[in-house]
C-alpha cells in the first residue's frame, strides 16, 4: 500500500519550518546554528522522500531485475550535507570569535554593545 | 516476524524519545536521546531484513561507534563543568 | 580524561579499529554504502574520539596540524590532479575513462578510487583540524 | 588646417593643456602664460572653421561610439560656430583679466583654478561642437561638473552653501527632465542627430509633444528659466571672472544655446509655429525676463543685480527660440554674443572695484566714478548695450527679437521687451550715474548700510585715480569696445546665422 | 530450517519484550540513576537478543559476523556510555534519590 | 613488537570478515589499511597490553558465557520488577573494592557490573567501586564477590 | 595550446581550484601572492579566450567527465556569462594587485597567505557558479564561494565584522537552503537537474503549483543573495567591516553573479513567458527595485561611515538591475548586464579609494576624514571620478547605465519609472557629494593633518578601474555590445 | 512487508516532528545541540528506510557525529543558557507559516510519494540504473553516479570542504601559529 501520497511531505514542510523558525526567532547565535542545521536536514529529507521509488530497494545493484530507487537526490543530498557540515563549522568559528569579542552570543546584547 | 520486531523497536524509541523531550534533568535527556540511538541500530538492522538486503549492516555498525563517540564528548563537555550551573532545568 | 580508566580502557581497544572501519568503508565504497567522505569523517571521528580521551595535545603529536594541513591540500589536489589527468590523457576534466585507453572501465574504477581517496584525506584532515582548533581554544 | 584637424584641435587645446597648466603650477609666471598661449591657440583654431561653416560644408567627426548606434560627435554649424567664437575668445581676455584678479585678490590654489577653468572650455566647446543631443548633453553635464570647482573655489561656507544650489539644480534639471527628454526622444525616433527642421515631426504628437518640450525647457537649467533660476546668483559666491566667463558667456550661454539648439534642430522652426507649443514658453520667458529684472533691482549686491539681470537677459534668447520664428531664432543666436559681450564687460567692472576697492554693495560705489574711471566708462558701456541702445551691440538682437515676435503674432512681447529695457535702465544706468556724480540722484533705501560701513566708505574716498591692476582694466575695457564694435559689424554675425533659418 | 525460523522468531520476541520493558522502565523507575537500569535491559538483553535472533535467520555468512561485532561492540560500549552519563550526573551534583525505608525491612521482602 | 604484530593480525582478520570481496587490490588496500592502522596505532601508544589484550582472549572465552547467563539472570528480575505494578525497588549506593591488579582489569569488572541489569558503576576511583543498585539482592550479589573473582582470574594466571 | 582552447572552459575554474590548496602548500606570504597574482590574470586571459570562442564559434559546451549533458554535468558558455566570466575575473585580478600592501594594514595578524587561499576559492566559487549550465552545479560553487566570503569579511579589525560575517552566513545560508528547495522541486517535476534540458522539459509542467513553488523559493533565496531590498540586511555590515580588499571584491562582484543566476533561472529556465506574461514577476521586481533604490539611497545620505555609506548605494543599484531584469525586454536586460559589469568596475573602484583611506588613516568616518583631498589628492580623485560614475554623469560608466535602463523604461512606456530611475541617480548626489564638500572644503585636521597618499601599490590598480569607468563609459560599445548579445540570448531563452 | 517500511517511515517522521518541537522549545543549549544530534541520528534512520544508505551514512556521521561534537566544543567557550526572548515573535513566525503554506501549496501537484511514474524516475535517473554497472563497472550506483557522472560536484564538495578547513583556520588562527612557532625553530 503507498500511503496517501503527500503526508509524508507535509511532515516534511513542517520539519523545514520549525527549522526555519527557530533560525528567524531566537536570538542566540548557537540556537540560530542549530535552527539551520535543522532546517537543511529537512531538506535532506525532502529530497530523499522524493528519491524514493515504492517497491524499490538502495541503488545498489543486486540480482537483475531488482527496482532500485532514485540514486539522483542521493547524490545531491551527499554533497548537500558536506556543504552543511561545512557551514556549521564555519559558523560555530565565527561564534566563538564573537563571544570572544563581545562576551555575549545574544543577538541583541550585541547590538546593544554596539550602540553604547 | 520482522515487522513485529520493528514495531517494537519502534515502540521502544518512543519511549526512549518520551524521556529524551520530557527530561526533567538534562541527563535523563541524554539517558534517552542514548538508548534511542542504540534502537536505532537495531531498527537498521531489523530494516535490512526486512527489505531483504541485510547487507547495509555497515551503518549499524557505524551507529554504534558513532552513539559512544557522542556520549563521549558529551561527558567531555559536562567534565569542565559548565552544565553544573544547570544541571536540573526543569522545563 | 585519561584519568578515567574505563573510559580510557575502552577507548584504546576501540580506535584501531575505528580507524581500520573508516578504511573499509573508504574501500568498500564501490560495493556497499560508504565511501571518502564517510570515510573521512568516521576516521576524523576516530581522531576526535582519540583526542577526547587523550588531549588534544597528545592528539596533535599523533596527527601534526602542519601535516594535517598539507594534506588538507593534497587531498584536494588529488581530487583535482585526477581530473586533468583525464585531460592529459586525452579525455575531458575527470573523464576517468581517458585514463586507461585499453579498458575505459577499469580506467573508471581507478579514477574513482583515486577521488574517493582524495575525498577522504581532505575530509579527515580537515575535520582533524577543526576539531583541534576548537578545543584548543581556550574559554573566554 | 582641414576643418576636420581645426576641429579636433581646438577641443583638444585646452584639455591638453590643462594638465600642463595644473603641473606648472609651481611656475606662475609660466603657467599663467601657457594659458594664454592655449587661449589664442584655440580661439585661432576655431577661427580658421569660419570659412567652412559660411561655405556651408558641415565639419562633421565621429570620435567613440559612444553606446553602440549612437556615436560621440561633433559637426560645426552656424549657431555652434557662434558660441565656440565667444566662448574660446572671451577665455583670452577672461584669462587675461583672471591673473589681474587672482594675484590681485591672492587667492588660493589658482593652479587648480585654471585648470578648471581649460576643462569647462572644452565642454562649452564640446557643447557647441555637438553633433547629436547625446553629446550636447554629454559636454553640458561636464561642463556642470568642471565649474562646480570654480564657483566654490573661496571654500567658505559661503561658498559650499552656493555649490551646493548650483550643483543642485543643475543636476537635478538636467537628470530629471533633460536626460529623461533626451532618452525620450531617442526612444520615439531613433536618432539623436540635430537635423535642419528637427526629428520630432510625425514621431511624438500631440500632448506628448508638450511635455517633451516642458522637459526640455526646464531640463536645461542652465538656461536658468524661472523656477529654475536659483542657480545662478547662488553662483555669484564665485571669484568674478568665474562669474564672467561662465555666468555670463559659457554656462549660461551653453544653457540657451542648448535650448536655441533643440527648439531648431529637434522640435524644428515649423513644428512648433504650427502646433503652437511653444506659445506657453514664450510667456514662461517673458514672465522670466519681468520678474527677474525686478528681482534685480532689490539687489544691493552688485554681482547678484549682474546676476538677476542675466536671468532675465537669458530668457530673451529662450523666448526668441519660443518664438518659432525665423528673426526670433536670428535674434536669440546674436543674442548670445551681444549680451556676452556686455554682460561680461559688467561683470569685469564688478570684480575690478572688488579688487580695487573692495567693494561689493552698489550703494557703497557712489562716487567711485573719481577713483576707477575708465571702469567705470566701460561699465557704462556694457550697461547701454544690455539695455539695447544704439550705438551698441545689444540693440541689434532686440531688433531682431522684436521682429520675431512680431512675425509670430505675439505683440505682447514686444511690449515685454520694451517693459524689460525700462527695467534695464533703472537697475543698471544708476550705477555709473552714481559713481560719477554722487549725489545726482536719490540714494536708494539700501544706502542706508554704508552708514554702518563707515570704514570702508573711507577707503573708497581717496584722492586720485585708484584703478584695479591693468591686466584687469585692459580686459574690460576691450570687451567694452567690443560692444561699440558688435553694433558696427554686426553684419558678419549676422551671416553666420542667417543660414540656421535659410536666410 | 523451519525449527531455525521458529527459534528466530521466539528470540527476536523476547528480545523485542525486553526492549519494550526496558523502555517501560525508563518511565516507571523515579529517579534518573534507576533509570539508568531500564536502559541497561533495552541495551543488554533486548538488543542482544535481537541480534541473536537475526544472527538466526541470516545463518554463518558474513551478515552474522557483522552482527556478531556490532553485539560485541555494543556490549563494549552501552556499559561505557552508562557509566559515563551515570558519572557525570554524580560530578554534576545529581543525587541519586535511594531508598530511604529501613535496609533490613527491603531485605525480608 | 609482537603485540603489535597480533594487532596486525587482528585488524587484517576483521578486515576479511567484513569485507566478503576477495580480489586482489581489495585485499591489498586491507593489508596497507592495516599497517597503517597499527602504525598509527603505535603513533598513539595505544596498542600496549591496556589497549590491545590480546593476552586475555583464551580466558574471556571461559568468562563470556559465565557473564551472559548473569546478565540474562539480573535482566529477567529487573524486568519482573519494573513490571510489577508495586514498583518494588529500593535503590541504594554501594562501594566495593576490586581485587584485580591493574586498571584493565577493573574497567572489565566495572564494565560487567554495568552491563547486568540492577547494578551501574558510578565512579571508579583508584580499586573503589562506587556502584548504583536497584535492588537489595542485586547489592546483595555483588557483595558476593563471585563477579570480582572471576575478573581477577581472568588475569591472574599470567603473573 | 590546442589542448588549452579545447578545455578553456574548465580550465577557467580548475586554475584558481587547484591554486587555492597550492598556496597552503607555498606558505611564504609574497611567494603566495605573486601565484596568486600570476593565476587571477590567466584567468582573466582564459575569460577573454572563452569570449572569443563564444562570438566566433557561438556557444561552448563543455562536457565534464565526459558524459553526455543531461546524465553529467555541462559547462555551458554563451554570451551572457562570458561576460560574467570577464567581469569577475577583471575585478579578482586587479584587486588581488591591490591585497598586499592592504591586508598588511588591516589583517589582524599574518594570515596572509590563508588569506590569498580564501580569495582564491571565493574567486573560483564565483566563475563556478557563472559558467556552470547545471543547476545544482551552481548550488556547489554557490556555497564555496559563501564560505570563502564569510571567512573573509571576518578579517575585519573591527569586531563587527564578526557579528556581520555570521549576519551573512545566517542570511546566505537560508537564501541558498530556499534555493536548494527551488532546485529540488523543479527537479522533482522535471527529473533533470541540466538547465537547458529543464527548460525544455519543464514546458509541459510549467501550470502546476509545484513549478510555482519552486518559482518563489528561487526567487526569494536569489534574492537574499544578490541583497535585493528588503532582503539585503546582511550587507551594510558584511561590506562595512570587511578589510577593503574583501568588500572590494566581493561587492563588486559577488551581487553581480547573483543577478546573473537570477537571469538564468528566470530567463533561461522558466522563460520569459512564463515568468513575466504568466506570473508577472516584473510587478514584483519593479516596485521593489524602485523602492531599493530610494530607501538605500536615503539611508546611505545618513550614513557617516563611507563604507557602509557606499554599501547601501550597492543595495539601490542592484535595485537598478532588478529594475532592468523586470523591464522584459532587450534593452532593459542589456541595462542590467551593462550595469552589473558597470557598477562592479566603479563600485570596485570606490571600495579601492577607501581601502587606500583606510590604510593611511584607520578609519573612514566621515567626520575624520576632513580635508583628505588636500593630503591624499590621487586616491580622492579617483573617489570622485567613481561618485561621479555612481551618479552617472555622462563619459562614465555609470551614464551608459543610466541611459540604457531609462531607454527601456520609455520603450516599454513605464515612464514613471524612468522617472523614478532617474530621481534616484540625484539621491547618489547628494550622499556623494556630501564626502566631496568634506573631503574638499574643509581644511586637514586630526588624522588628516599628516595623512599622506597612499602608496602606488595601492593607487594602480584603484585607477585601473577607473580608467576602466572612464573608458567604458566613453565608449561603451564593447560593454555595450557584448550585454546586448547576451541580453538577445536570454530573451530568445535557453532551449537550443 | 511494504506496508512496515511506510509505517516505519511515517513514525520516524513523527519522531523529527517531536525532536523539532523540542528543539524550538528548549533554551538549554546543551540539550539542544544533544537533541540535534538524535535528530541527525534519526533522520538517517529514515534515509535507510528511504533506501539512500549513502546518505544515511553520511547523516549517522556527520550529524550525529562531528557536527555534534564541534557544537559541544563550541558551547564549552559560549555557555548554554538561551536567553529569554524578550520581544514576541510574531513577524518570524508569520514568515515561517507563509512560506510553509507556500511549500504545502506546492506539494498538492507533486507526484506522490513513491510513484515509479514520477518524472524523476522517468528521466535521467534510469540511465545511471541501467547503465553505470556496464560503464563505470562499480555496484554501487550511489557512487558511480557520485563519482564519476557527477564527479564534479564531487570536486566542488570537496573544495568546499577544503574552503571551510581555511575559514575556521582563518577564524580561529591556532594551528596556523603553531605552525609558525614550528617555522621558526
Amino acid at each position: 500500500m503507498i500511503l496517501p501520497g503527500l503526508i509524508n511531505y507535509w511532515v516534511v514542510v513542517f520539519l523545514m519550518m520549525s527549522g526555519f523558525y527557530v533560525v528567524m526567532s531566537t536570538g542566540n547565535l548557537v540556537k540560530k546554528m542549530v535552527g539551520l542545521t535543522l532546517f537543511q536536514t529537512s531538506v535532506f529529507i525532502f529530497y530523499i522522500t522524493m528519491g524514493k521509488v515504492a517497491g524499490g530497494t538502495a541503488p545498489i545493484l543486486a540480482a537483475p531485475g531488482t527496482s532500485y530507487s532514485n540514486p539522483l537526490p542521493h547524490v545531491l543530498i551527499l554533497t548537500a550535507i558536506v556543504v552543511g557540515i561545512a557551514t556549521t563549522a564555519v559558523g560555530m568559528a565565527l561564534i566563538i570569535r564573537i563571544k570572544e569579542a563581545y562576551g555575549t552570543i545574544e543577538d541583541d546584547e550585541i547590538q546593544a554593545a554596539e550602540q553604547s | 516476524m520482522f515487522a513485529a520486531t520493528m514495531a517494537a523497536v519502534l515502540v521502544t524509541m518512543i519511549l526512549a524519545l518520551g524521556r529524551a523531550v520530557l527530561g526533567p534533568t538534562t541527563y535523563d535527556r541524554i539517558l534517552g536521546v542514548n538508548m534511542a540511538g542504540t534502537k536505532t541500530v537495531l531498527l537498521i538492522a531489523v530494516l535490512g531484513f526486512l527489505t531483504g538486503r541485510p547487507d547495509f549492516l555497515d551503518l549499524a555498525l557505524i551507529y554504534v561507534f558513532l552513539n559512544f563517540i557522542g556520549t563521549l564528548a558529551v561527558l567531555k563537555f559536562i567534565e569542565h563543568g559548565d552544565l553544573a550551573r544547570n544541571a536540573g532545568d526543569g522545563e | 580524561m585519561s584519568d578515567q580508566p574505563i573510559l580510557r580502557v575502552i577507548a584504546k581497544m576501540f580506535i584501531p579499529f575505528l580507524m581500520l572501519f573508516a578504511l573499509y568503508v573508504q574501500f568498500h565504497g564501490d560495493f556497499g554504502p560508504g565511501g571518502g567522505f564517510q570515510a573521512g569523517v568516521i576516521f576524523a571521528a576516530a581522531l576526535v574520539l582519540y583526542a577526547l580521551i587523550f588531549g588534544t595535545e597528545q592528539a596533535k603529536r599523533v596527527a601534526h596540524p602542519q601535516a594535517l594541513q598539507l594534506l588538507v591540500a593534497f587531498g584536494v589536489l588529488l581530487y583535482a590532479g585526477t581530473g586533468v589527468a583525464g585531460i592529459l590523457m586525452g579525455g575531458n576534466f575527470l573523464d576517468y575513462g581517458a585514463l586507461d585507453h585499453h579498458d575505459p572501465v577499469h580506467g573508471q574504477h581507478l579514477g574513482i578510487l583515486l577521488v574517493e581517496l582524495g575525498v577522504g584525506i581532505t575530509v579527515t584532515t580537515v575535520m582533524t583540524s577543526t576539531f583541534f582548533i576548537f578545543s584548543a581554544r581556550k574559554k573566554p | 588646417m582641414t576643418p576636420h584637424t581645426a576641429l579636433i584641435v581646438s577641443l583638444l587645446l585646452p584639455i591638453a593643456f590643462g594638465p600642463i597648466i595644473a603641473l606648472c603650477g609651481s611656475r606662475p609666471n609660466l603657467r599663467d602664460s601657457l594659458t594664454v598661449v592655449a587661449g589664442l591657440l584655440t580661439f585661432g583654431t576655431v577661427c580658421t572653421l569660419i570659412p567652412a561653416v559660411q561655405a556651408g560644408g558641415v565639419a562633421e567627426l565621429n570620435v567613440l561610439e559612444f553606446v553602440p548606434g549612437l556615436a560621440l560627435s561633433f559637426h560645426v554649424e552656424p549657431l555652434g560656430m557662434i558660441f565656440a567664437l565667444v566662448a574660446s575668445g572671451l577665455w583670452i581676455v577672461t584669462s587675461l583679466y583672471g591673473f589681474g584678479y587672482m594675484r590681485g585678490h591672492h587667492e588660493i590654489d589658482q593652479t587648480r583654478f585654471f585648470f578648471f577653468f581649460a576643462v569647462a572650455i572644452t565642454a562649452a566647446l564640446g557643447v557647441a561642437y555637438a553633433r547629436n543631443l547625446l553629446t550636447l548633453f554629454v559636454f553640458y553635464e561636464v561642463l556642470t561638473f568642471s565649474t562646480y570647482p570654480l564657483v566654490t573655489h573661496a571654500r567658505t561656507t559661503d561658498a559650499l552653501r552656493g555649490g551646493r544650489v548650483y550643483l543642485g539644480i543643475l543636476v537635478s534639471t538636467s537628470v530629471s527632465f533633460l536626460l529623461l527628454a533626451v532618452i525620450w526622444t531617442y526612444v520615439a525616433t531613433g536618432t539623436l542627430d540635430f537635423t535642419p527642421g528637427g526629428i520630432l515631426a510625425g514621431n511624438v504628437e500631440g500632448n506628448s509633444l508638450y511635455v517633451l518640450l516642458a522637459l526640455f525647457a526646464f531640463g536645461t537649467g542652465k538656461a536658468a528659466l524661472m523656477p529654475f533660476h536659483r542657480w545662478l546668483p547662488a553662483a555669484m559666491v564665485a571669484p568674478t571672472p568665474v562669474s564672467a566667463l561662465l555666468h555670463a558667456v559659457a554656462v549660461v550661454k551653453a544653457g540657451v544655446f542648448t535650448v536655441l539648439k533643440i527648439i531648431v534642430y529637434i522640435f524644428g522652426i515649423d513644428l512648433l509655429a504650427e502646433t503652437g507649443t511653444s506659445v506657453w514658453l514664450m510667456y514662461v520667458a517673458g514672465g522670466t525676463v519681468v520678474i527677474s529684472s525686478l528681482i534685480a533691482m532689490t539687489k544691493d549686491n552688485l554681482k547678484a543685480r549682474l546676476a538677476y539681470s542675466t536671468v532675465s537677459q537669458l530668457s530673451y534668447i529662450v523666448l526668441g527660440a519660443a518664438l518659432a520664428t525665423d528673426w526670433g531664432i536670428i535674434g536669440g543666436g546674436m543674442h548670445i554674443v551681444m549680451h556676452a559681450f556686455g554682460k561680461i564687460t559688467l561683470f569685469f567692472c564688478a570684480g575690478a572695484i572688488n579688487v580695487a576697492l573692495h567693494k561689493t554693495e552698489i550703494s557703497d560705489m557712489v562716487g567711485i566714478g573719481k577713483q576707477m574711471p575708465f571702469t567705470m566708462i566701460a561699465f557704462f558701456i556694457g550697461a547701454l548695450s544690455v539695455i539695447g541702445v544704439p550705438p551698441l551691440g545689444g540693440s541689434w538682437s532686440k531688433w531682431y527679437l522684436a521682429l520675431g515676435a512680431v512675425d509670430a503674432g505675439q505683440l505682447v512681447f514686444v511690449a515685454v521687451l520694451m517693459i524689460s529695457s525700462l527695467l534695464n535702465i533703472m537697475y543698471l544706468i544708476p550705477i555709473p550715474i552714481r559713481a560719477f556724480f554722487p549725489g545726482a540722484l536719490p540714494k536708494p533705501a539700501a544706502a542706508g548700510t554704508a552708514a554702518t560701513d563707515h570704514g570702508h566708505t573711507d577707503h573708497g574716498h581717496g584722492d586720485g585715480i585708484h584703478e584695479a591692476p591693468i591686466l584687469m582694466v585692459g580686459p574690460l575695457l576691450f570687451t567694452a569696445f567690443g560692444c561699440i564694435v558688435l553694433f558696427f559689424y554686426a553684419e558678419p554675425v549676422f551671416r553666420l546665422i542667417a543660414p540656421i533659418v535659410g536666410r | 530450517m523451519e525449527t531455525i525460523d521458529i527459534a528466530s522468531w521466539v528470540v527476536l520476541m523476547l528480545g523485542a519484550i525486553f526492549c519494550v520493558i526496558g523502555g517501560i522502565g525508563l518511565h516507571r523507575l523515579p529517579d534518573f540513576f534507576s533509570r539508568l537500569h531500564g536502559a541497561g535491559i533495552t541495551d543488554t538483553l533486548g538488543a542482544g537478543l535481537i541480534l541473536f535472533g537475526l544472527m538466526l535467520q541470516a545463518g554463518l555468512t558474513l551478515i552474522t559476523v557483522k552482527l556478531v561485532f556490532i553485539l560485541a561492540i555494543l556490549w563494549l560500549t552501552s556499559p561505557t556510555s552508562t557509566h559515563a552519563i551515570a558519572k557525570a550526573a554524580r560530578l554534576a551534583g545529581l543525587e541519586p534519590k535511594l531508598d530511604t525505608s529501613d535496609d533490613a525491612s527491603e531485605g525480608a521482602s | 613488537m609482537s603485540r603489535l604484530f597480533s594487532l596486525v593480525i587482528i585488524l587484517f582478520g576483521t578486515w576479511l570478515l567484513w569485507s566478503g570481496i576477495y580480489q586482489p587490490l581489495t585485499i591489498g588496500f586491507g593489508v596497507g589499511s592495516c599497517l597503517f592502522v597499527a602504525w598509527l596505532a603505535s603513533r598513539m601508544g595505544i596498542g600496549d597490553a591496556e589497549g590491545h589484550p590480546v593476552h586475555l582472549i583464551p580466558k574471556l572465552i571461559l568468562y563470556i558465557p559465565w557473564l551472559v547467563w548473569a546478565i540474562v539472570k539480573a535482566n529477567i528480575d529487573v524486568a519482573r520488577r519494573i513490571l510489577n505494578p508495586r514498583l518494588p525497588i529500593s535503590p541504594r549506593m554501594v562501594k566495593v573494592k576490586g581485587t584485580q591488579r591493574d586498571d584493565l582489569g577493573r574497567v572489565i569488572y566495572a564494565n560487567s557490573i554495568t552491563l547486568t541489569p540492577g547494578t551501574v558503576t558510578v565512579d571508579l576511583q583508584g580499586d573503589e567501586l562506587t556502584v548504583h543498585a536497584l535492588t537489595a539482592e542485586a547489592e546483595a550479589d555483588l557483595l558476593t564477590g563471585d563477579m570480582d573473582g572471576r575478573v581477577t582470574r581472568l588475569q591472574g594466571t599470567k603473573g | 595550446m590546442e589542448l588549452i582552447n579545447q578545455h578553456l572552459p574548465i580550465l577557467q575554474i580548475v586554475v584558481p581550484l587547484i591554486a587555492a590548496p597550492l598556496c597552503i602548500i607555498l606558505r611564504r606570504r609574497q611567494l603566495v601572492w605573486v601565484f596568486a597574482v600570476v593565476v587571477t590574470w590567466a584567468c582573466l586571459a582564459m575569460a577573454g579566450g572563452l569570449m572569443l570562442q563564444v562570438l566566433s564559434q557561438g556557444p561552448i559546451s563543455y562536457h565534464l567527465g565526459g558524459w553526455e549533458p543531461p546524465w553529467g554535468i555541462e559547462y555551458r558558455v554563451d554570451a551572457v556569462n562570458a561576460f560574467i566570466l570577464i567581469l569577475v575575473s577583471l575585478i579578482g585580478a586587479v584587486v588581488l594587485l591591490y591585497a598586499p600592501a592592504s591586508i598588511e594594514a588591516e589583517l589582524p595578524e599574518a594570515r596572509a597567505s590563508l588569506f590569498y587561499t580564501a580569495y582564491l576559492l571565493c574567486f573560483t566559487g564565483l566563475l563556478g557558479m557563472t559558467i556552470t549550465g547545471d543547476a545544482f552545479n551552481v548550488f556547489v560553487f554557490l556555497e564555496v564561494s559563501s564560505l570563502s566570503t564569510y571567512a573573509l569579511i571576518a578579517m575585519g579589525t573591527d569586531r563587527r565584522a564578526l557579528a556581520a560575517s555570521f549576519q551573512y552566513l545566517i542570511m546566505g545560508t537560508i537564501g541558498a537552503t530556499f534555493f536548494v528547495i527551488g532546485i529540488g522541486l523543479l527537479y522533482m517535476m522535471t527529473g533533470t537537474l541540466n538547465m537547458a534540458d529543464m527548460a525544455i522539459r519543464l514546458q509541459p509542467v510549467l501550470a502546476t503549483r509545484t513549478v510555482l513553488a519552486a518559482f518563489a523559493f528561487l526567487t526569494v533565496g536569489l534574492s537574499l543573495k544578490l541583497a535585493l531590498f528588503p532582503l539585503h540586511l546582511w550587507l551594510p555590515n558584511a561590506y562595512a567591516y570587511a578589510p577593503s580588499v574583501v568588500t572590494s571584491f566581493i561587492a563588486a562582484t559577488a551581487t553581480k553573479v547573483s543577478v546573473y543566476v537570477f537571469l538564468r533561472f528566470f530567463y533561461g529556465i522558466f522563460g520569459r513567458e512564463y515568468a513575466f506574461d504568466t506570473l508577472h514577476l516584473e510587478y514584483f521586481l519593479v516596485p521593489l527595485g524602485l523602492l531599493g533604490v530610494f530607501v538605500a539611497s536615503t539611508v546611505a545620505v545618513f550614513q557617516s561611515n563611507l563604507k557602509r555609506l557606499l554599501a547601501y548605494s550597492s543595495i539601490a543599484q542592484v535595485g537598478y538591475m532588478v529594475v532592468g531584469i523586470g523591464l522584459v525586454s532587450v534593452t532593459g536586460l542589456t541595462a542590467t548586464l551593462v550595469h552589473l559589469f558597470n557598477h562592479a568596475v566603479m563600485k570596485g573602484a570606490l571600495f579601492l579609494a577607501l581601502g587606500c583611506i583606510v590604510m593611511r588613516l584607520g578609519t573612514v568616518e566621515l567626520g575624520e576624514l576632513r580635508g583628505i583631498g588636500k593630503r591624499m589628492p590621487v586616491t580622492m580623485a579617483a573617489f570622485v571620478f567613481g561618485g561621479l560614475s555612481l551618479i552617472g554623469v555622462p563619459l562614465t560608466v555609470g551614464f551608459i547605465s543610466k541611459w540604457y535602463l531609462v531607454s527601456a523604461a520609455l520603450e516599454r512606456g513605464w515612464w514613471p519609472v524612468a522617472v523614478l530611475v532617474l530621481l534616484g541617480s540625484l539621491l547618489a548626489v547628494a550622499y556623494i557629494w556630501k564626502v566631496v564638500e568634506t573631503a574638499y572644503f574643509h581644511e586637514p585636521e586630526g588624522k588628516t593633518a599628516d595623512a599622506t597618499e597612499a602608496p602606488l601599490t595601492l593607487l594602480l590598480p584603484t585607477w585601473i578601474l577607473i580608467g576602466a569607468t572612464l573608458y567604458f563609459g566613453a565608449t561603451a560599445t564593447f560593454t555595450a555590445g557584448l550585454a546586448r548579445a547576451g541580453a538577445e540570448a536570454l530573451m530568445g531563452g535557453l532551449a537550443p | 512487508m511494504l506496508e512496515m517500511t511506510d509505517l516505519v517511515d511515517l513514525a520516524l517522521l513523527l519522531f523529527l516532528a517531536v525532536l523539532a518541537i523540542t528543539i524550538a522549545k528548549q533554551r538549554n543549549l546543551f540539550v539542544v545541540v544533544i537533541v540535534m544530534g538524535f535528530y541527525s541520528l534519526v533522520s538517517a534512520a529514515l534515509f535507510t528506510v528511504l533506501d539512500a544508505v549513502d546518505v544515511a551514512f553520511t547523516e549517522a556521521a556527520v550529524g550525529a557525529g562531528i557536527s555534534t561534537v564541534i557544537m559541544l566544543a563550541t558551547l564549552l567557550m559560549v555557555g548554554t543558557e538561551e536567553k529569554t526572548p524578550s520581544q514576541p515573535r510574531i513577524l518570524p513566525l508569520l514568515a515561517v507559516v507563509v512560506t510553509g503554506a507556500f511549500l504545502v501549496f506546492g506539494t498538492l501537484d507533486m507526484p506522490h510519494y513513491g510513484d515509479p511514474q514520477a518524472p524523476i524516475h522517468q528521466h535521467v535517473a534510469p540511465r545511471y540504473i541501467e547503465v553505470s554497472g556496464d560503464e563505470i563497472g562499480v555496484p554501487n550506483i550511489v557512487t558511480s553516479v557520485l563519482a564519476s557522472y557527477r564527479g564534479y560536484d564531487t570536486l566542488g564538495e570537496t573544495v568546499v570542504i577544503f574552503t571551510a578547513g581555511v575559514a575556521v583556520l582563518m577564524l580561529m588562527g591556532q594551528a596556523l601559529r603553531f605552525r609558525q612557532r614550528d617555522g621558526d625553530a
